[in-house]
């Protein structure tokens, strides 16, 4: 049985995500930038993870493969970041309670190490879950 | 021999900074360096010159591979999508000038769609509770002047906006502040101990999800009535003492993003920091701001409220326009499937929407409108690659405190490529002859 | 350009001293001419009214805080908003309508002229994004000086040459077209929550008082020989007593002249003068004081007013008055927004519902109608609602009913709920005056021409100026047999042309018009010290720099008519 | 009391705007005629008759008509919009807007509402044994004017945003309701057999609110003020009272202030 915990996600910007959106979505620049899931040192150590190691998050509406990575904007343990983009957005909570807009913080997720599953470019991933067919 | 631009504009975010220099080629054909922006919007200039980029419009084929096809092409799909859709959707404009969405809501009327901007996902629940209660706020330059005390609630300016620190927020030497930094105190909201809560003189770490109770306890605070010992994971001591940090200032502002407009309670929390606003107003001078994202989503809400008279989510299928968000927005249009075209321009829902709702733009018409390679570029039929808006043509944009600047031109776009307006008027052109015939 | 001639009409044109006269009008290449060809096509206006295009002097109809009407007044939408139609574009909004709705209205209510009354220099290439979008008529906008830092900062020493040279570069970086004043240095107070309520009260800071503010500004105004006067919303607006503010205001102008040459007399233009003609200490003993200000008026000539009825519609009230509408926002407790502009002015916009079972709502109505009907010379007196602060513009004809109409207005008078108190607090009951179609054309064409400079071009029929004319299913020789058939007929216009082309025949928009931007282009000594004065200000205190601020390219004027003044010998 | 049954034979692709489905507009027409009504599948105006099979005619007024609508309703949205008078009954589940602005008559739906039902309601009565969706008897966006009067009755449960700016009338959820109620409200009263989540009575000036069952997170401007033994619905129970909210403007009532009431079961 591989460990896994619950945690409260949150997605956001980073400076980092914003350089990378303008230098290529089609880059692998992108995935480094926003194909990650930064925790508090105390949840990485819940989990069992080292950081750096890919992990799958899962929550009702989906599931996706990111790099752990530790904070540096905490403490804020009990509460995961991924950066703005298509790896969160696999997995937010898209109830808009009839505002229009979507809970892209504050989703419940299960995380699990997943050290040997690939981590998806943006664009590739995307298309994957949309079914298009690529080339 | 080389060429300096002074007062260019940066199309990044919404902060609009508009002191960028930019160091072109003598034939304006090659930018070379790029002065004053921050590391984004650097990168944004910058990307426009890169090798591999797309300048011809590109069908998605059954195999799955794109095929090259001409803009006269693209102008027909798209407007024949146009002229058969039922109801059609047409989304972004945040990253284009108001001249080109000016086109697009003709094109809009004509179609009987619907439109929307990134409002959908970034400050759409602020609109419905300005739309509730109103907005005292101002202009950035009265903060640089007068403000003492400032609040960043739910955003994170050191990542989100570079630049708003140093121009108009924290650092600045204004008329009043003649002390710059030494003459403000700052409060951060947010769960985490972001780069911007880093600075703070007081940073508040909400529990996530509680933006609406700590705000409703400070109100009571400025009341000095009853409080719970612990709202939303903050003492009640700590909100009192926050309440007189407020208080006690000759002009504050409150700053807020995506932490509060995108967290459950949405337009509740921007609702109740409004009443914060408000209630300040009754001891001191006191502003509230929305920080706006993409540079000019601001500018297509105004041009959607001048021409429509909403400024986000309008329907207009029923041949008037409509408002209603939860009915008529985006997220909601895709997700409970009322649409049957799509037409991208000037954001990416690819990857900023959650995936629900992307899923359907790939199953149905569907146009993308964007100079770069983007996740709704890849699921669109037909990817439409335009000029850099803001440096490759110029236009008029709405920065965060609504205030209109002219971006300028700076370089030209590879041979033969179309700006967004350009191409939106061939398309508009055409879909006139459709419907005349029809 | 093709030719016109409108036959048999009823003609009423003050400029020419026409009273109701069967005349023709013949147009041709967008004037007014004396003859055309037999080939010009006839307008048959037999037992109609004909009059020049309206003009409208004083509304606020683009720019940002109308804008941010629309945006925050879903409801003011809700079950109006109206399909394309023939040329027309969709169109919404009860109170602040989009800006084709705006000039389709107006259109259709034989206005061809209307000022934007308040337009934040900052904002100058947003409101000129609205006008441009406003189909059909000609606009112009009045950027607001009243609280700016430049004036105060020259005005504290009296320099009265360098606030015109000031003023004449922000007329032309903003392609304004006259000097407009909100509340003098009580906006300016705003910025620290404060207000000045009296012509004295100093402004926080600046060492100086309203009254200087606004004794330099119509120096400043007279200097450079603008075509309209300086234009006035005054401190301590709509405050039971505010009526000594206003006369005080007033007596500012005492002793200037006019220095111009478009023929305009009067160096002071006090707008909505309804919301600053309130006596009473409170609320509860409120009564007009339209007497006091309208015999003041009556008996200083270089004075020009407008009236700012109130409709009793729900409307959004907006003004660069910021202290105000925080205050009203206190009374009615509705969605109160403000925007705070950076060195310049302010906006502050509540809804307001002036609801005809509310005693103080009905006063207002009563002195609103009062002050026309007490002014002697209507080519010093125009009707205006504010728009939208009073009530929308759209309901011109029915406050023209009120004006032309004894019983109509008595009819209003009886369906209040608090008759005897609108009786009592005003003089309303006892007016009998009934302003005739002769003196409604000094009151909405001649007269507000003049005042704003623009009496050789527009307000009249007289050959030579611009083919502006608007035909009205009214017919003088008949008796009214019901006053809501004045309202009818000054709802949809017969026939309307703008600069020769007709953009209305039977109600409906047949043409947008050429539309063109009015704005005052004025020459001055070259003065180096403002200008350094100005640069410093955008290296230091405006939050963009001063080259984008000047950015006005032809994408925001596309079709701009300048109005050309030289200052250089003054 | 004539009724028309409509029954849907022809199921829209996208989703249909039936806001003509009101006993108002079918009031003295035969069902030929009803067949006739306008509706609207996006841009593309069609006839009522087009989706629908129509039988029965209607009475000379709304007061006198009864509609039945049966069929997969799922995408249909403004059923007994502005209704004034007379009964609609849906047999199925249906979408947004049911009985929005409606003034008097009866809806009953024995499925589930989606969201928008009974927007700025002024009089009459719905009654849904299924769910309702978010922003029931809520106000239109911007607008002050929310719920004034009549009556709503959810058998299960109903979403978030409900009573938003309710001024009068009355809301009773047997089941649970979802975040934000009441929220503005200045008057009204809304009773939840269930459970509430958080954010309860926010803003809230005047009205009262009654939880059966659990609130997850109080909103803090709710000051615990003594306990109350009420009677709801004919049964007794004692709750504990809340005054709120406290961060809010509230008005004054022959010398006193008002505030909200906040009864929650102990």
């Amino acid at each position: 049985m591989t460990k896994s915990i619950t945690i409260n996600l949150i997605s956001g910007r980073t400076i980092q995500q914003g350089v990378a959106i303008e230098g290529g979505k089609e880059k692998a620049n992108y995935r480094t930038a926003a194909g990650i899931i930064e925790l508090d040192p105390t949840d990485l150590k819940k989990l069992g993870a080292w950081k750096n190691t890919n992990v799958r998050v899962t929550s009702p509406y989906g599931s996706v493969v990111v790099k752990a990575t530790e904070t540096t904007q905490g403490p804020h343990p009990g509460v995961a970041f991924i950066p703005m983009g298509p790896w969160a957005n696999s997995i937010i909570d898209p109830n808009t309670y009839s505002t229009g807009m979507p809970t892209f913080k504050g989703t419940p997720v299960t995380l699990e190490v997943a050290a040997n599953e690939p981590i998806l470019l943006g664009i590739e991933l995307v298309q994957k879950l949309c079914g298009v067919k690529t080339a | 021999m080389t060429k300096t631009i002074t007062d260019v504009i940066c199309p990044f975010c919404g902060t609009l900074c508009d002191d960028i220099e930019v160091i072109v080629s003598d034939d304006g054909k090659k930018l070379l360096e790029v002065n004053n922006a921050c590391v984004i919007g650097t990168e944004k200039f910058l990307h426009s010159q890169s090798s591999d980029r797309i300048t011809r419009p590109r069908m998605h084929q059954e195999d799955g591979s794109w095929k090259e096809i001409s803009y006269d092409e693209a102008v027909e799909y798209t407007a024949q999508m146009l002229a058969k859709a039922r109801k059609p959707l047409l989304f972004g404009w945040s990253s284009t000038n108001c001249e080109a969405q000016s086109v697009g809501n003709e094109i809009a009327e004509m179609s009987r769609a619907c439109c929307d901007n990134t409002a959908a996902t970034c400050h759409g629940t602020s609109l419905i509770a300005i739309q509730d209660v109103g907005l005292p706020s101002c202009t950035l330059g009265e903060i640089k002047n007068r403000a003492d005390r400032i609040i960043f609630w739910g955003c994170n300016p050191a990542h989100a906006h570079p630049r708003h620190m140093s121009r108009y927020s924290i650092f600045p030497r204004g008329f009043f502040t003649g002390k710059g930094q030494m003459s403000r105190k700052l409060i951060v909201v947010d769960p985490r101990v972001t780069d911007t809560a880093k600075m703070a003189d007081m940073h508040l770490q909400v529990e996530q999800g509680k933006d609406y109770e700590l705000l409703d306890a400070l109100r009571v605070a400025f009341k000095g009535e009853w409080l719970p010992d612990v709202v939303a994971g903050i003492p009640g001591e700590k909100i009192r003492e926050a309440a007189d940090v407020m208080k006690s200032g000759r002009f504050g502002i409150i700053f807020f993003g995506m932490g509060v407009t995108q967290t459950l309670g949405k337009n509740h929390n921007i609702d109740a920091a409004i009443a914060v606003t408000k209630d300040l107003n009754e001891y001191t001078k006191f502003s509230i701001m929305p920080m706006r994202g993409h540079y000019n989503v601001t500018g297509s809400g105004e041009v959607f409220a001048w021409q429509f008279g909403f400024p986000y989510a309008v329907d207009l299928t029923r041949g008037f326009a409509r408002y209603n968000p939860g009915d008529t927005s985006t997220i909601d249009l895709l997700t409970r499937g009322e649409i049957d075209a799509m037409l991208t321009i000037g954001s990416d829902p690819g990857a900023h929407f959650p995936i629900s709702a992307v899923k359907p733009i790939a199953k149905m018409p569907s146009v993308c409108i964007d100079p770069h390679l983007t996740p709704t570029s890849g699921v669109s039929k037909l990817h439409v690659p335009v000029a850099f808006n803001g440096v490759e043509t110029g236009g008029n944009c709405y920065r965060m405190d609504n205030v209109p600047i002219d971006c300028r031109k700076v370089v030209e776009p590879p041979e033969g490529m179309l700006t967004d307006e350009e191409f939106l008027i061939k398309v508009r052109d055409r879909l006139k002859q459709l419907k005349e015939a029809a | 350009m093709s030719e016109y001639i409108i036959k048999n009409g009823h003609v009423f044109d003050p400029v020419q001293g026409i009273k109701g006269d069967k005349k023709d009008i013949s147009i041709k290449d967008g004037k007014i001419v004396d003859k055309v060809s037999s080939s010009a096509k006839v307008i048959d206006a037999k037992d109609k009214t004909v009059m020049a295009g309206a003009v409208e002097i004083h509304a606020h109809i683009a720019g940002p805080k109308v804008n941010l009407g629309r945006i925050y007044r879903p409801e003011d939408k809700l079950f109006s908003c109206t399909p394309t139609h023939g040329m027309e574009r969709m169109g919404g909004g009860a109170s602040i309508p989009t800006t084709f709705k705006t000039g389709y209205e107006y259109a259709k209510m034989g206005y061809t002229t209307a000022m934007e009354a308040a337009m934040p220099p900052l904002f100058s290439r947003h409101v000129h994004e609205e006008i441009r979008d406003t189909p059909i008529i000609d606009e112009g906008a009045f950027p607001v000086f009243g609280n700016n830092w430049f004036v105060m900062e020259y005005l504290k020493n009296h320099e009265i040459e360098n606030t015109a040279a000031y003023c004449a570069w922000l007329l032309r970086a903003t392609k304004g077209y006259a000097i407009k004043i909100v509340n003098p240095g009580g906006t300016e107070a705003w910025g620290w929550g404060l207000n000045c309520l009296s012509i004295h009260d100093p402004v926080p800071y600046f060492d100086i008082t309203p009254a200087e503010i606004i004794k330099g500004l119509i120096e400043a105004n007279e200097y450079l020989g603008l075509p309209h006067s300086m234009h006035i919303h005054p401190n301590n607006l709509g405050n039971p007593g505010c009526y000594e503010t206003t006369l005080d205001t007033l007596k500012l102008a005492e002793g200037f002249k006019t220095k111009n040459k478009f023929g305009r007399e009067q160096v002071m233009h006090l707008t909505h003068t309804q919301f600053h003609s309130y006596k009473g200490t409170n609320w509860g003993d409120f009564e007009s004081g339209a007497k006091e200000v309208t015999d003041y008026v009556n008996k200083n000539k270089n004075i020009t007013i407008d009236t700012g009825n109130v409709t009793l519609d729900e409307t959004t009230t907006m003004t660069a008055d910021g202290p105000f509408e925080h205050h009203l926002c206190g009374l009615n407790h509705l969605k109160w927004a403000n925007v705070d502009v950076e060195l310049e002015t302010a906006a502050g916009v509540v809804p307001y519902i002036y609801s005809p079972n509310i005693s103080v709502c009905a006063i207002q109505w009563a002195i609103g109608l009062e002050i026309p009907l007490m002014m002697k010379d209507p080519m010093r007196c125009y009707i205006t609602t504010d728009h939208p602060n009073a009530g929308p513009f759209t309901r011109y004809p029915r406050v023209i009913k009120w004006l032309m109409s004894k019983k109509a207005r008595d009819a209003q008078v009886n369906a209040f709920k608090h008759k005897d108190k609108v009786l009592s607090q005003t003089s309303i009951g006892s007016l009998d005056r009934e302003i005739s179609l002769y003196e409604l054309a000094q009151m909405t064409r001649a007269g507000p021409a003049k005042s704003l400079g623009l009496s050789a071009m527009c307000g009249g029929l007289k050959p030579g100026m611009d083919a502006d004319v608007a035909v009205y299913n009214f017919n003088p020789d008949k008796p009214v047999a019901n006053p809501d058939d004045i309202e009818t007929a000054f709802s949809r216009c017969a026939a309307v042309f703008k600069s020769g082309i007709q953009v209305v025949s039977n109600g409906e928009i047949v043409s947008t018009g050429n539309k063109r931007t009015l704005w005052v282009d004025v020459h001055v000594k070259d003065n180096p010290q403002v200008m350094r004065d100005i640069n410093e200000k955008f290296v230091k205190f405006y939050s963009m720099t001063q080259n984008n601020y000047e950015a006005l390219g032809h994408h925001f004027v596309p079709n701009p008519y300048a109005l050309e003044v030289d200052a250089t010998q003054a | 009391m004539e009724t028309v049954t409509i029954t849907m034979k022809n199921a829209p692709a996208l989703y249909l705007e039936a806001d003509n489905v009101s006993p108002d507009a079918f009031a003295g027409k035969t069902a030929a005629q009803i067949a006739e009504l306008s509706v609207h599948e996006g841009n593309t105006t069609s006839t009522l008759g087009k989706y629908f099979e129509v039988i029965g005619n209607a009475g000379a007024t709304a007061a006198d008509t009864k509609i039945v609508v049966k069929g997969d309703v799922k995408k249909v949205k403004y059923l007994g919009f502005k209704m004034t008078a007379g009964e609609l009954v849906i047999e199925g589940s249906t979408d947004l807007y049911v009985g929005a602005w409606m003034k008097g008559g009866k809806i009953l739906a024995k499925g589930n509402i989606e969201a928008f039902a009974a927007t700025a309601m002024k009089g009459g009565e719905l009654i849904v044994e299924g769910n309702a969706g978010n922003y029931l008897g809520a106000a239109y966006r911007g607008d002050w004017r929310g719920m004034s009067g009549g009556k709503i009755l959810v058998m299960g449960n109903a979403g978030s945003d409900i009573g938003m700016y309710m001024t009068g009338g009355e809301i009773i959820v047997n089941g649970n309701i979802d975040v934000h109620a009441l929220t503005h409200a200045e008057g009204g009263r809304l009773v939840v057999k269930g459970n509430a989540k958080s954010k309860v009575g926010g803003q809230m000036i005047d009205g009262e609110i009654i939880i059966f069952g659990s609130i997850d997170t109080m909103m803090p401007g709710f000051k615990p003020v003594s306990e109350a033994e009420l009677e709801v619905d004919g049964a007794k129970a004692k709750f504990s009272h809340f005054i709120g909210d406290m961060g809010e403007r509230h008005k004054k009532r022959k010398g006193q202030i008002v505030y909200g009431n906040l009864y929650k079961k102990i």
